[in-house]
């Protein structure tokens, strides 16, 4: 099997399993109990959160463990949403689901959102935000880097605009956080969202930075863990997990930057000189290292991946999270594609067990499959009678 | 949302796809915006079906229940095709993800419009007939 | 170690654990996901859903996973009080800090909350509900079973009042979940909430049952999962975990419960005889099977705990949530005790791997260290002397 | 909430817990409501704690501040005893947990209400001296 969706999920580290063994076998204590099981318990939490804080550049005190990265981005945006003075908040079009659809909650209970566009490479404009911020913005929320191109925002800068405006300001580095240097200070982010299973970490652990002073509401309520400001017995060994899992991202970055950037070029290369009718979504530089989406025209992405799975090669058309709906992906609209190439995309990200062999066998089969589509696409045949 | 084994039967096999050169009704439904279209290619002969084929843009269910449709229709007569609903299809298909069943719906009216090219061709009104065909204005994208 | 914290957490089961493995390891693909590897994780979580759904006697598509019993409380009450006509709302004086404070946060945004009191048991009257109900009243939450006292409501007496008002009834049973009999048709609730880690599950995942017609609105925005109800990437592994541990519970009910009563009972008996001044808190037979709660006169309860640490028995004093807090138990207030009683309370809850053996020692450690912390305490001076 | 190496020492070996028969100043603050009693007895002999016990109903943090708290009184004159700070005594320890701060301020309280008790059996009015001393109307329960 050749799985390259590491931007839906990754698979669990053998040695971030290892870390985690303990604490779902002998030290199963309570954190929150004083007696010594308890106390082992809360002095590894204590330990993970120092970990991240430390990859993050941000203090302890600032890191929270969550549920999951939805449940980070949730908190985020509805807690510092509730504290705000106004009811105008502003995101941007390609945000992904867990931030999208919160403002839309937001949007029925009242306030005001606006959608940032992005230009054809998938960006959003610093000048955009400038003009969209209002006296009465309450928070902007913008992400790192994008699920489903990849597209790398220029968070500094948009950043800055809304510190000098006094707005709160969000991202969402789901997909950043292991795949590129994030660090809290560096980008001046208020609040930042983070998620253990995109890292080589287990599934069901996130984690929320927001910066000391930064108002937000608690999101779940209860008993006093985090701090007091999310209620909930800790998945002890998800957060060691998750820690362990950025730990080892963090000291290998530049290393997998660059094996994840050969892997995704080469393979762009490839798909270029071989598949016709093809395009590559988002900026062709600024991007994750081991993103690459293209749409190739007159198929449909979803009989294109599981022809792919039949032949053992795992990988996604859009973000996992929209699979089972109808849509065309809204990122790829928001780029400017049309509704008929945009169905026909996929997406291809690496992850650092992945090989140039590997890219080659996938190029291989993608070409038959596209072909095979297209032999059996009505959009094709007028196309292929004019090749004629 | 998991797909029966018959239909994925049917996407990775699927049965009498292509073009038919000597075809005497042809008939598309669906649009490219939605993500589906559905041609079909008949020959018939005697009001018999003799020979079918399909070209399908589309998901694994569009691909998989645009060949269990021509499966069900082929050698049939065109009363008896036109009888094939879209529940028909989904039940071959031993059941379809409940997002997917619009699809169903486009392979029933994928028959409908190929019969009715037929009859036109052959000067015959085909609404009395074939009632209402696909007409794509009406096609809605966001059946989920 | 004796371990007697089981309302605390429980060490996940080695059997559950085995069940996890594959999910920590090989199958590690998102259930989002429409390839091979996503469809077995997908077929992973319908299984478990079907196997919860199945013990709680609900529907398949009634039953939600969450990332804790916290998260569904939090959903539940947010999420229906969202949704109903008026303002008031309905729990009683000792709930979870899950459920209280999750009223809390809702009084500050114009909710009214009736606290029902409970007796000297610590039950909960069916004519007060019937007495609190009003017009505008939007949901009723009573837990079935406490954690701290163990006392078990008469739900179903209680959820048909609700239910004649048509008001929805929510219940906490995270507490007597794999405890005791649970079957939302018997109780006639219309939501519940459940937490893995107190069945021998892992930490870190919940559940939320939500009668079909009920009107919650939802809590964690994002992608579809969860038949579009709680966004988030899977926590499969654990979700295997809570359902294969609720399995366990299910199959091993009677025998577990017959055990831990006769655990409880023997403890209660042992510790009336032997130490002086101690009021068991709680209704003495309407409780959990593992709960015993007393109070010792003249000590501090986490003196207490600390002491039996040394010994090796790990035990706890009020719920373990509210450790680091200096306010006695509202549980133990709640039901009439005076606060520096309240203060010297001791919560063992047994576990089916616990033997007649540990409660020997347990209770000979106990009075023992009750004696010694007594003699240093100011309080009992008088009563010693008095004795004299 | 951990507690340091310190405390737990402290806690499991309180240094000079008990009565002292032939005490000529005794001391009690805090109150059972709040979960914590500090009761001191010293024996004064020319300004100088000679000797000195405590007893303590309370926590963990609240047994370790006592302890430290006479062993940092013990042997010193009154004047010296008086300068101890709850913050010396959290220092001693090595630490509290921010919620259990209280207890290291009870502990100062207790050594001056008993040394104000030593000035009134004299005779001497110990407010010039000790200080405003703990009364425990005052006392809040609700650090955390
Ligand atoms: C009665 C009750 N409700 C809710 C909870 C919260 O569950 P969790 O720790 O899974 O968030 C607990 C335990 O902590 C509990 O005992
Ligand atoms: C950009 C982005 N944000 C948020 C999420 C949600 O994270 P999780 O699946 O942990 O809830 C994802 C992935 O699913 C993501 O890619």
């Amino acid at each position: 099997m050749i799985y390259v969706d590491h931007a839906a999920t990754t698979p669990l580290k053998k040695e971030v399993l290892d870390k985690m063994m303990p604490y779902l076998t002998s030290e199963f204590g309570n954190p929150s109990s004083i007696y010594t099981s308890g106390r082992k318990a809360k002095i590894a939490i204590n330990e993970a959160r120092a970990t991240l804080a430390g990859i993050l550049g941000a203090k302890e005190n600032e890191v929270f463990f969550t549920g999951s990265g939805s449940e980070a981005d949730n908190w985020a945006i509805k807690g510092a949403a509730k504290m705000a003075k106004g009811k105008h908040l502003i995101t941007s079009a390609i945000e992904h689901h867990a931030v999208l659809h919160t403002f839309d909650s937001l949007r029925k209970e009242g306030y005001e959102v606006t959608y940032l566009p992005v230009d054809a490479d998938g960006l959003v404009s610093p000048q955009d935000l400038e003009k969209a911020i209002r006296p009465d913005t309450g928070l902007v929320s913008i992400m790192a880097a994008n699920n489903e191109i990849g597209v790398i925002q220029p968070i500094c800068e948009l950043a800055l605009i809304s510190k000098e405006h006094k707005v709160p300001f969000h991202t969402d580095a789901v997909q950043a956080f292991g795949n590129m240097p994030v660090n809290v200070d560096d980008w001046g982010v208020d609040m930042l969202s983070i998620s253990a299973h995109k890292i080589g970490g287990p599934k069901g652990v996130g984690a929320l930075y927001i910066r000391r002073g930064t108002r937000v509401a608690n999101f779940i309520h209860g008993g006093a863990q985090e701090f007091g400001r999310r209620a909930s017995t800790e998945n002890v060994a998800g957060i060691v997990g998750f820690a362990h899992a950025a730990k080892l991202a963090d000291e290998h970055l530049d290393e997998n930057i660059q094996k994840l950037t050969q892997l995704r070029d080469y393979y762009i290369k490839k798909v270029k000189e071989t598949i016709p009718y093809c395009r590559l979504n988002g900026h062709p530089t600024k991007r994750l290292p081991g993103n690459a989406n293209f749409s190739f025209e007159f198929i449909e992405g979803e009989s294109l991946l599981l022809m792919l799975d039949m032949k053992g090669i795992e990988a996604s058309s859009g973000s996992a999270c929209t699979s089972g709906s109808l849509d065309p992906s809204h990122v790829l609209l928001a780029i400017g594609l049309a509704h008929e190439i945009a169905h026909g995309s996929l997406r291809i990200s690496f992850g650092v067990e992945n090989t140039i062999e590997q890219v080659d066998i996938i190029v291989r089969e993608l070409a038959q499959i596209v072909q095979r589509l297209r032999d059996m696409s009505p959009l094709y045949e007028k196309v292929a009678r004019k090749q004629v | 949302m998991l797909y029966s084994e018959k239909v994925m039967d049917h996407f990775s096999n699927p049965r009498n796809v292509g073009e038919l050169e000597d075809a005497n009704a042809v008939g598309e439904v669906g649009n490219a915006k939605c993500g589906d279209i559905m041609k079909m290619y008949m020959k018939i002969e005697d009001d018999i079906i003799k020979d079918i084929r399909f070209k399908t843009f589309g998901c694994g269910a569009a691909v998989a229940t645009s060949s269990m449709a021509t499966e069900l229709v082929k050698g049939k007569t065109i009363q008896e095709a036109l009888k094939v609903t879209n529940k028909a299809v989904v039940e071959a298909l031993e059941g379809l993800p409940s997002v997917k069943v619009h699809c169903s719906v486009l392979a029933e009216e994928a028959i409908k419009a190929t019969i009715a090219d037929y009859y036109k061709r052959q000067g015959i009104d085909p609404a009395p007939i074939v009632g209402h065909t696909a007409d794509c204005d009406n096609c809605q994208c966001h059946h989920g």
